[in-house]
C-alpha cells in the first residue's frame, strides 16, 4: 500500500537529547491521522523534520512513495506539505492578506496587489468556510480567526498534506467544533492530515487512526475506531490513566472575594466588563465558562490590580481591593497562575529557582534588610521542585529551557505555596498532556479542600464540568448565570455562554 | 656616566620637539605651521627627522600631559606645546621637570622654564578688516568664530577696527557657531550672512570655516560675488576653483618657532619671557596672493602696517579696547 | 528681516544639512527593519565620507572634473556596501551581540580611514576636493511663489536625491514583496521561514543596502559641505540618522521627516542669532535649542515607537 | 565542564591575541616594523612607573563609565548618554571643588557626590521620558550628550570662566590627586580615583546581585509583563536604572575633574569618556570584573599608542583598529563556541 507520507526510522538529536528515536509514520491519502505523546515526547520535533525545519540524523522521507529530501520548508511546500504550527507564525502587524501571501506575492509592475489577492483569498476562504477578514490586522483578530489564517496560508500555497500542530489548545469549544468541521471538509477535497492534540475526545471523534510516540520512541498506530480514549492514554503515558477527576463535594463558608456592579473599560474606552457581580467563597472552585472575548480577561486584570477599574467594587477577605496596585493586592491574600505564563508568569532569562520567589523575593525570609538570602531561596526553590516534580536539571537552569509543562508547574508551586485565600487559575492546563492536566487539577482541588477559594477561567468546558463546584458564566462582561455542574450539560452551558445566540462563535474582531 | 654624557652633550646635536593638540600636524592651522618652520629649523640645522625633531600627536586632551612629558624626559632641548589649550599641562610638566625647557604658543605661562610666545591676531585681523572695509560693495561683512575665547575674540576686535577705520558705515554681523569641527553649521551661517547681504565674511573657526567656503563656492558659481577671507595660513586653494578667497591672515608661527628654537640653540632661551609677534616681524600679515585685492585696499595696508608699527596706532584686542577705539574713530 | 525672509534663509539651509542625515538614517531604517540593529551608521558614514572624499580627488587626477564626486557616490555606495559585511556576518551568521559589533564597526571606520588617509596622503586629511555638487536653481519649480524660493532655488540636486530615495525606499518597503519579506524577517523571522524566506539572505541584503546608503550620506556630506575627509568630517551625524530613524518610527519617510526635523532646528538656532529679539538670548541657549526641541516634539506628540519586534536578536533555525 | 568554567575567560583572550596578530598583518603590509611597534606599546604601558600610572589614571574613568554602560544594559536600556553625563559629573564635582571651603574627608566625598548627582539627574531625565512618556532611550540620550556639551561649556563661560577657557582650579582639600602617587609615578597624573572606581564596581556587583532592588531592576530589564505582574513597578526601576547608570557615569566625569585635570575647560568636542564606556562595558561582558580588565586593556592600548606612534612611527590610529578587531572577536564569541564544540564533538555538528 503506498502512503502518502512515510517516514521512516527518523532520528533527531538536540543536544543532550534524542528528541526522534526511530520513528516511524505512515499516513494515508484523505484520512485524518493523530499524532499522541506526552509533553516533550518529540510530536512537534517529528512535524518540523517533515516541513524542512529540522534535519534528521537518520531516517528516510517518502511522499506518494518517493524518497525526498527536504532541507528547508520552500521545499515542503512545493511537496505540497503545509504546517499550522503549535505557536502560530503570523506576523502580527501585518494584515491577514499580507500574511497568507508572502513568499508568494501577487504582484502588478512589481508592486504587491492586495486587492487581487485579496480576492483570491475570499475566494479560498468561502470554499472551505474559513471565514477571515483580509485587511484586518493579526494583533487585532481572535485566535480562532489566526487559525484560520494559518489554515488558509496553507491551502493558498496548495498544501495536499496539511500538519496540525495541537491547533486546539488555543481555540474555545465553538472555535474547535468549526475546526473539526473544516477538518472534515478538507479530507472531503482529497486532502491528508495529520494532528498533533492532547484531547483524546478530539481523536475518536475525527480520526481514522493514531500514532503514538513516547519519549521519542514510536509505541506503534491504531485505528481510532477499534480503540478507547482509555487504550491510547495507555499508550501514551506507558500506564494506566485516571479520568476522573476525584474529589469530595465541597463545603463552602463565607465569600472570600466580591466583586459588586464592576466596570472595566478597554483601551478604546468601551466597557468590556460591565456592571458584573460575583462572589467567590472559601472551600470552593468557582469557574467561569464563556466564549472568548467576553471580559474574562480584563476581569481578571481588574481583580489582580494590572488594569484600572473605571467604576464597582472589589473586596478580598473584606478589604476593598479596587485599584490598588498589584503588590498590594497580592499582599491581601491573592494568587494568580496568569493565563499566559510567557508574558506574565516567569521572567524567562531567570533561573528557574529565581523565578520561585518572583512574589516573595522582598519578604523575609527571603531577604531582609532588601539584601536577598541566596541560601533560603534556593532552599525554598529545591522544595518545591521536588514537591511539585518540576522537572529541571537544576535549579539554576535558566525558565526559558523548561517545557510549557514544567514552566506551568513552576508557576503552580509558587503560587499555591504561597497559600493564598484566593487563588485565580486562568487556563491552567492549556497545552498540557493528561498527565500533567491530572496533577494540576489535583492541586487545585487540595487547595480547595484546605478551604481556600478558588476561582478557576478555562475554555476547555471538560475541565469547567469536572473541576468546578460552581459555574459561573460570562457574557458580554455579566454573568448571565451560575449553574450546578452536576446538574447542567455542555449543552445547555453551550447554550449560556453564547448568549442565547447560536451565530456568536468567538468571532470578535 | 654622568661626565661623560655632558662631555658628549657639546658635539650632541641640538634637539627640538612638538605637542600638537588633536588637530595633528596637518590641520592645515597653526599645528601645520608650527610643524614646518620645526621642519625648516631641522634642515638649516641638518638633524634628523623623527629622532632630532619630531612632533607626537594627541588624540585627546588628556594626552598634552604624557605627551609633553615623554619629550623632556627623552632630553629635547625644547618642546613647544602648540595652543593655549595645553597651559596647564605646560605648568605641570615645568614645574616636575625644571631643568626641561618649554614653550607655549598663544597663552602666557609664567614659569622660568617657560617660554611663552603670542601673536598680535588683532593687527593681522586688522589689516583683513581694512580690506574688507574697502572691497564690500553691499557695506555689510561677517565675522564667524570657532569657539569664543580671548584669542579668537583678538581676530574679531581686530577685524572690526579694521572694516571701521576703512568704512565707518559698514555694519558687521558676528557669530560663533560653538564648534571647530561642525562644516554644516559654518555652511548654515555662510547662508544667513550672505542671505542677509554680507559679500564678505572673515573665519577664524577652523574646520567649520570649511562650510564658509563651499557656501561662498556655491554662490561664486551661480554668479553671485561673495568673499571668503582666510584665517592662520593662506588659504587662496580653499577658494579654489572659484577664487572666493578675498585673502587670509596669515599667522606665522613657523617664523616664531624658528626663531625662538634659534635663540635658544644659541644659549638665548627666552623663558620666562613672553615673546610676541606682530606686524612688526612679519609674523602675521596678509597672504601673499594679492590678485584678488584692490589696488586702493593694498595701499590702504601698506599706509596703516607702518602706522602700527609705528606706534601711532593701537589695534583693540577686546571688547572693552573696541570700544575705546570706536569712540577715538567718531572724533 | 520679516518673517518670510527668515524662512527663506532657514528652510533652504534645513534641507541642505539634512539630506546626508537622511540618507543614512535610511540605511538604518533598512537593516533594523530585516531586524539588525546598527548602531554602527556613525562609522558606516564615516568610511562613505572617507571613500567619497578620496575617489573625488582621484576623479579629478583622472580628469573626470564635474564627474568626479558622482564617481565618488558610486565608489562610496559599494564602499559602504562592502563595509557593512563585517557587520552582517558578525551579527547575522555568527550570532553577535548586534549593538557590540555596531560599536566595533565604529572603532573599525574611525581607525582604518584616518590610517589609510595617513598612508595615502601622508597627512591627517585628505586634500581639498575642487569638484563639489554645486547649488542651482530647479528649473521651473524654483519659479513658483515663496516655495520656489524656499526649495528650489539654490538648492543641491542632491538634497532632491536623498528625498527621491526616501520615497524609493518607502515603495519598496511598503509596496514590493522584497519590502514585504524584509518587514517580515524583522518580524518574525521563523513565521517568514515557514514561508519559504531565506531569513539569513533577506537580512545580508538589507544590512549591505543599509550600508550602501550610509556610505553615500557620507559621500554627499563631503561633495556638499565639508570638501575633504578628516578624523573629525563625521562627528556624531551617524548618530543623529540612529535618532532619525527612530524619531521616524523606522518609517522611511519617517525618518526623512526627522531628519528635516533636526536641519530646521539647527538652522532655526543658527539663524536665530541674526534675527532682533532672539539676537538677545544666550548663545549656549541656542545652541541646545535643537537638541532640547527634539526632546520636546518627541514628548509632546511623536511619543511611542516600537522597534520591529525581531531586531537585535539572532536568528537560530528552529530555536524557540 | 572544564570549557564551561573557562569560557568566558577563553574568548576574550582569544580575541584581544587575534586583534594583536592581524594588526600584526596590517602593519606589516602597510610597512611598519610590528615587532617595534608592539615593543613600544609595551614600553608605553609598563616602560617605566609614569607610563604605568598614566595608563592607570586613562583607565580609571573608563572603569566607571563602561560600568554605567553596562549597569543600563542589565537593566533592558541603552544608555549612549554616558558622555554627556560624564560631562555633567565633571563640571558638578569642578564646582563644588572651587566653592566650598571645607576639610577634606566632607570636601572630597562631596564633590564626588555632586557630580554623581549631576549625572544622576541627566540619567533620569530620559528614564523618566521613557517610563512616562515611552520615548525610545537612545534619541533622548543622544539629544542629552549634545546639551550637555554646550550647557556645560555655557555655564563655565558665563560664570565660571578664568584665562585659558576654563574654570579654576579646585582647592587642593577636593582633590584625588596625591603628591605621593606623583612621586611613586614619576609625575604622572595618576590619582586615588580607582579606589573610588574600584568601589564602584563593587556597588554595582552588590546593588544587581544581592538587593532586591537588583532583583526588581534586573526582572524590570528581561520581562516588564511579568515584573507588573509580580507588583513591581516598573516606571520606578526604569527611572531608577538610569539613575543609577547616570550616576555612575557622574562619577566618571569627577575622576576628570577631581583627579586628572582639577579643572574643567571649555570642551570643543566630546571627551570619548562616555563611547569608549560603551566598548569596555561590551568587552567586559557587563559585569564589574570584566568591566575593570577591559578598562586597562582600553587605557593600556590607548596610553601604549602614544609612544608606539612616537618611537615607532605607526599612527595611534591603528590602534583604534586593534580595538576595533578585538570587540568583533568578542561579539563573534559564538565562532569560538561553534569552533571549540567542533572540536570537542569531532567535527561532528
Ligand atoms: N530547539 C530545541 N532545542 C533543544 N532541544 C529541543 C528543541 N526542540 C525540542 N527539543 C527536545 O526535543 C524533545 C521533544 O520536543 P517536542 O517539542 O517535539 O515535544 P512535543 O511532543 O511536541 O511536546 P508538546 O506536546 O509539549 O508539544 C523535547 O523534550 C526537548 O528536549
Ligand atoms: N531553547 C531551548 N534550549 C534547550 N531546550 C529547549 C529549548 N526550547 C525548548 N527546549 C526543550 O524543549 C522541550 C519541550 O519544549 P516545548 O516548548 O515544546 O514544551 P511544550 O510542553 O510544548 O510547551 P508549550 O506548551 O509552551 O508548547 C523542553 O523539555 C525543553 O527542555
Ligand atoms: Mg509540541
Ligand atoms: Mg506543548
Amino acid at each position: 500500500m503506498e502512503y502518502v507520507i512515510e517516514m521512516r526510522n527518523i532520528r533527531k538529536e538536540f543536544p543532550g537529547i534524542v528528541a526522534n528515536d526511530n520513528v516511524t509514520l505512515q499516513v494515508q491519502k484523505g484520512e485524518i491521522h493523530a499524532l499522541l505523546g506526552e509533553n516533550g515526547a518529540g510530536k512537534s520535533t517529528l512535524m518540523n523534520v517533515l516541513f524542512g525545519l529540522y534535519q534528521p540524523e537518520q531516517g528516510e522521507i517518502y511522499i506518494k512513495g518517493e524518497k525526498v529530501d527536504i532541507t528547508d520548508p520552500n521545499i515542503a511546500n512545493n511537496l505540497g506539505i503545509g504546517m499550522v504550527h503549535q505557536h502560530f507564525m503570523l506576523v502580527e502587524n501585518f494584515t491577514v492578506t499580507e500574511n497568507i501571501i508572502l513568499g508568494r506575492e501577487i504582484t502588478t509592475g512589481g508592486r504587491i496587489d492586495l486587492k487581487k489577492a485579496a480576492k483570491e483569498i475570499q475566494k479560498l476562504s468561502d470554499q472551505y468556510g474559513l471565514r477571515v477578514d483580509p485587511y484586518a490586522k493579526i494583533e487585532n483578530i481572535s485566535v480562532g480567526m489566526q487559525q484560520r489564517v494559518e489554515i488558509l496560508k496553507t491551502l493558498y500555497r496548495g498544501a495536499e498534506i496539511l500538519i496540525f500542530d495541537e491547533p486546539t489548545a488555543v481555540l474555545t469549544p465553538q472555535e474547535i467544533h468549526e475546526l473539526m468541521e473544516i477538518l472534515k471538509k478538507l479530507v472531503a477535497e482529497g486532502k491528508s492530515i495529520i494532528l498533533i492534540t492532547h484531547k483524546l475526545k478530539e481523536i475518536m471523534e475525527a480520526c481514522d487512526r493514531c500514532t503514538v510516540i513516547r519519549r521519542g520512541r514510536g509505541i506503534g498506530t491504531v485505528d481510532v475506531a477499534s480503540s478507547s480514549p482509555r487504550h491510547l492514554a495507555e499508550m501514551m503515558v506507558g500506564r494506566e490513566v485516571n479520568f476522573k477527576v476525584e474529589k469530595q463535594p465541597a463545603q463552602p463558608k463565607g465569600a472570600v472575594l466580591e466583586i459588586t456592579n464592576l466596570v472595566v473599560e478597554d483601551s478604546r474606552k468601551v466597557p468590556v466588563v460591565n456592571e458584573l457581580n460575583l462572589q467567590v467563597k472559601s472551600g470552593e472552585i468557582l469557574g467561569i465558562a464563556g466564549v472568548d472575548g467576553n471580559g474574562q480577561t480584563e476581569l481578571l486584570e481588574a481583580i489582580t490590580g494590572l488594569h484600572k477599574v473605571k467604576s464597582g467594587t472589589v473586596t478580598l477577605n473584606g478589604e476593598n481591593i479596587t485599584n490598588q496596585k498589584p503588590r498590594k493586592v497580592t499582599q491581601s491574600g491573592l494568587g494568580h497562575i496568569p493565563q499566559d505564563r510567557h508574558k506574565h508568569g516567569l521572567v524567562l532569562d531567570f533561573s528557574i529557582g529565581t523565578n520561585m520567589v518572583l512574589q516573595t523575593y522582598y519578604q523575609q525570609p527571603f531577604s531582609k534588610h532588601k539584601i536577598l538570602k541566596f541560601q533560603t531561596i534556593h532552599n525554598k526553590a529545591k522544595a518545591l521542585i521536588d514537591e511539585f516534580d518540576v522537572r529541571t536539571p537544576s535549579i539554576h537552569t535558566p525558565a526559558r529551557a523548561l517545557s510549557g509543562g514544567n514552566q506551568q508547574k513552576a508557576i503552580i508551586a509558587r503560587e499555591v505555596d504561597r497559600s493564598p485565600d484566593f487563588l485565580i487559575a486562568a487556563q491552567p492546563t492549556r497545552g498540557l498532556d493528561v498527565g500533567a492536566i491530572e496533577f494540576i487539577h489535583s492541586k487545585l482541588i487540595q487547595e480547595r479542600d484546605k478551604g481556600k477559594a478558588v476561582l478557576l477561567v478555562s475554555f476547555e468546558l471538560d475541565e469547567i464540568m469536572h473541576v468546578s463546584d460552581r459555574i459561573a458564566v460570562i457574557y458580554e462582561g455579566k454573568i448571565v448565570a451560575i449553574v450546578d455542574p452536576k446538574e447542567t450539560t455542555e449543552q445547555e452551558l453551550g447554550l449560556l455562554m453564547a448568549g442565547g445566540k447560536k451565530d456568536k462563535a468567538g468571532d470578535k474582531v | 656616566a654622568c661626565g661623560k654624557d655632558d662631555k658628549a652633550a657639546d658635539d650632541k646635536k641640538f634637539k627640538v620637539a612638538m605637542v600638537t593638540d588633536t588637530g595633528g600636524v596637518d590641520d592645515k592651522s597653526f599645528n601645520q605651521s608650527a610643524w614646518e618652520g620645526l621642519q625648516k629649523f631641522g634642515a638649516d640645522n641638518k638633524l634628523k627627522s623623527g629622532s632630532d625633531f619630531k612632533y607626537l600627536q594627541s588624540n585627546s586632551p588628556s594626552d598634552y600631559a604624557p605627551n609633553l612629558n615623554k619629550l623632556v624626559r627623552d632630553k629635547y632641548d625644547i618642546v613647544y606645546g602648540i595652543g593655549f589649550l595645553m597651559e596647564n599641562d605646560i605648568k605641570k610638566v615645568a614645574d616636575q621637570q625644571p631643568k626641561g625647557k618649554l614653550a607655549i604658543v598663544d597663552t602666557v605661562v609664567d614659569k622660568k622654564n617657560v617660554a611663552s610666545i603670542v601673536f598680535k591676531e588683532n593687527e593681522g585681523s586688522f589689516l583683513v578688516g581694512l580690506i574688507a572695509g574697502m572691497q564690500t560693495k553691499s557695506n555689510k561683512v561677517g565675522f564667524v568664530g570657532g569657539v569664543e575665547s580671548p584669542l579668537i575674540k583678538k581676530f574679531e576686535n581686530g577685524f572690526k577696527a579694521g572694516v571701521k577705520m576703512a568704512n565707518p558705515k559698514a555694519e558687521i554681523m558676528i557669530q560663533y557657531a560653538g564648534d571647530f569641527n561642525k562644516a554644516e553649521k559654518g555652511l548654515a551661517i555662510a547662508n544667513t550672512f550672505y542671505g542677509k547681504g554680507a559679500d564678505i565674511i572673515y573665519h577664524a573657526a577652523g574646520g567649520t570655516g570649511k562650510g564658509i567656503f563651499t557656501e561662498a563656492k556655491n554662490r561664486a558659481k551661480n554668479g553671485k560675488k561673495v568673499w571668503v577671507i582666510g584665517v592662520d595660513r593662506d588659504q587662496f586653494e580653499e577658494g579654489q576653483p572659484q577664487g572666493v578667497t578675498l585673502t587670509s591672515m596669515v599667522k606665522r608661527v613657523d617664523i616664531a618657532v624658528q626663531q625662538v628654537s634659534k635663540d635658544t640653540k644659541e644659549g638665548h632661551f627666552p623663558g620666562g619671557k613672553v615673546v610676541e609677534f606682530g606686524l612688526d616681524k612679519d609674523a602675521v600679515s596678509i597672504a601673499p596672493h594679492k590678485e584678488n585685492v584692490s589696488k586702493d585696499a593694498l595701499a590702504k595696508v601698506d599706509e596703516f602696517k607702518k602706522k602700527i608699527k609705528d606706534g601711532e596706532l593701537k589695534v583693540p584686542k577686546d571688547d572693552k579696547e573696541y570700544e575705546e577705539f570706536l569712540k577715538t574713530l567718531k572724533k | 528681516m520679516d518673517f518670510l525672509q527668515i524662512l527663506a534663509l532657514i528652510i533652504p539651509a534645513a534641507i541642505v544639512s539634512a539630506a546626508p542625515i537622511i540618507l543614512t538614517s535610511l540605511g538604518g531604517v533598512l537593516s533594523e527593519r530585516s531586524g539588525v540593529v546598527n548602531i554602527g551608521l556613525e562609522g558606516l558614514m564615516m568610511f562613505g565620507a572617507f571613500i567619497g572624499a578620496l575617489f573625488t580627488y582621484y576623479g579629478q587626477e583622472w580628469g573626470l572634473g564635474a564627474a568626479s564626486p558622482w564617481m565618488s557616490f558610486v565608489a562610496a555606495i559599494v564602499a559602504g556596501a562592502i563595509f557593512a559585511i563585517p557587520h552582517a556576518i558578525a551579527s547575522i551568521s555568527l550570532k553577535a551581540d548586534q549593538v557590540v559589533s555596531g560599536v566595533a564597526l565604529n572603532f573599525l571606520a574611525a581607525g582604518l580611514s584616518v590610517f589609510l588617509t595617513k598612508k595615502i596622503f601622508d597627512a591627517g586629511q585628505t586634500p581639498d576636493i575642487q569638484e563639489r555638487i554645486n547649488k542651482g536653481d530647479i528649473p521651473f519649480l524654483s519659479k513658483i511663489p515663496l516655495l520656489g524660493d524656499w526649495l528650489f532655488s539654490s538648492a543641491y540636486v542632491t538634497s532632491f536625491v536623498a528625498v527621491a530615495l526616501a520615497v524609493i525606499v518607502w515603495f519598496v518597503i511598503y509596496k514590493t514583496p522584497f519590502g514585504l519579506r524584509i518587514r517580515s524577517v524583522g518580524e518574525h523571522p521563523m513565521a517568514a521561514e515557514t514561508m519559504g524566506i531565506n531569513v539569513i539572505k533577506t537580512r545580508y541584503i538589507s544590512v549591505i543596502l543599509g550600508g550602501a546608503f550610509a556610505g553615500l550620506g557620507g559621500a554627499i556630506y563631503v561633495a556638499t559641505i565639508s570638501g575633504n575627509f578628516s578624523a573629525s568630517t563625521i562627528s556624531g551625524q551617524g548618530f543623529m540618522a540612529l535618532a532619525a530613524m527612530i524619531f521616524g518610527k523606522w518609517h522611511p519617510l519617517g525618518a526623512m521627516g526627522a531628519a528635516l526635523f533636526f536641519g530646521l532646528a539647527q538652522s532655526l538656532s543658527i539663524t536665530g542669532e541674526q534675527i532682533p529679539y532672539l539676537k538677545e538670548i544666550p548663545n549656549a541657549i541656542l545652541l541646545v535649542l535643537p537638541y532640547v526641541l527634539t526632546i520636546l516634539a518627541l514628548t509632546g506628540f511623536v511619543g511611542r515607537a516600537d522597534a520591529p519586534k525581531a531586531s537585535g536578536k539572532p536568528y537560530e533555525k528552529g530555536k524557540r | 565542564m572544564m570549557k564551561g568554567r573557562f569560557f568566558p575567560i577563553l574568548v576574550p583572550v582569544f580575541s584581544v591575541i587575534l586583534g594583536l596578530i592581524i594588526g600584526a598583518i596590517i602593519m606589516l603590509v602597510s610597512g611598519y616594523d610590528p615587532i617595534a611597534a608592539y615593543g613600544a606599546l609595551v614600553t608605553g604601558v609598563f616602560g617605566d612607573s609614569y607610563n604605568l600610572g598614566e595608563t592607570v589614571r586613562t583607565a580609571t574613568p573608563l572603569i566607571l563609565s563602561g560600568l554605567a554602560v553596562a549597569f543600563a544594559f542589565r537593566t533592558g536600556l541603552f544608555n549612549i548618554g554616558v558622555e554627556g553625563q560624564v560631562l555633567v559629573g565633571w563640571l558638578a564635582s569642578v564646582y563644588v571643588g572651587i566653592s566650598l571651603d571645607a576639610p577634606m574627608v566632607i570636601h572630597l566625598p562631596l564633590a564626588i557626590l555632586a557630580g554623581a548627582l549631576a549625572g544622576a539627574i541627566w540619567g533620569v531625565i530620559p528614564g523618566l521620558l521613557k517610563a512616562k512618556f515611552k520615548v525610545h532611550e537612545v534619541i533622548t540620550t543622544i539629544m542629552m550628550n549634545y546639551i550637555a556639551l554646550y550647557g556645560t561649556n555655557g555655564i563655565i563661560r558665563a560664570y565660571l570662566l578664568q584665562p585659558g577657557e576654563r574654570t579654576k582650579d579646585i582647592k587642593s582639600s577636593a582633590s584625588l590627586g596625591s603628591a605621593f602617587l606623583g612621586e611613586l609615578t614619576e609625575g604622572s597624573r595618576m590619582h586615588y580615583g580607582l579606589i573610588v572606581a574600584i568601589i564602584v564596581a563593587v556597588i554595582m556587583w552588590f546593588i544587581l546581585w544581592k538587593t532586591t532592588t537588583g532583583y526588581e531592576l534586573r526582572a524590570v530589564g528581561f520581562n516588564q509583563h511579568a515584573s507588573q505582574y509580580a507588583g513591581i513597578n516598573v516606571s520606578k526601576n526604569i527611572i531608577l536604572a538610569m539613575a543609577i547608570s547616570g550616576a555612575f557615569a557622574g562619577v566618571a566625569g569627577t575622576m576628570e575633574g577631581l583627579g586628572t585635570f582639577q579643572y574643567m575647560s571649555i570642551n570643543n568636542a566630546f571627551t570619548g569618556v562616555g563611547f569608549d564606556g560603551i566598548a569596555v562595558s561590551l568587552l567586559g561582558a557587563n559585569g564589574s570584573i570584566g568591566i575593570i580588565v577591559a578598562a586597562f586593556l582600553f587605557g593600556g592600548l590607548k596610553q601604549g599608542a602614544l609612544e608606539m606612534s612616537s618611537a615607532a612611527g605607526v599612527p595611534t590610529e591603528l590602534v583604534g583598529i586593534i580595538i576595533a578587531l578585538i570587540i568583533f572577536f568578542v561579539a563573534c564569541s559564538y565562532l569560538v563556541h561553534w569552533l571549540t564544540n567542533r572540536f570537542t564533538k569531532g567535527g561532528k555538528l
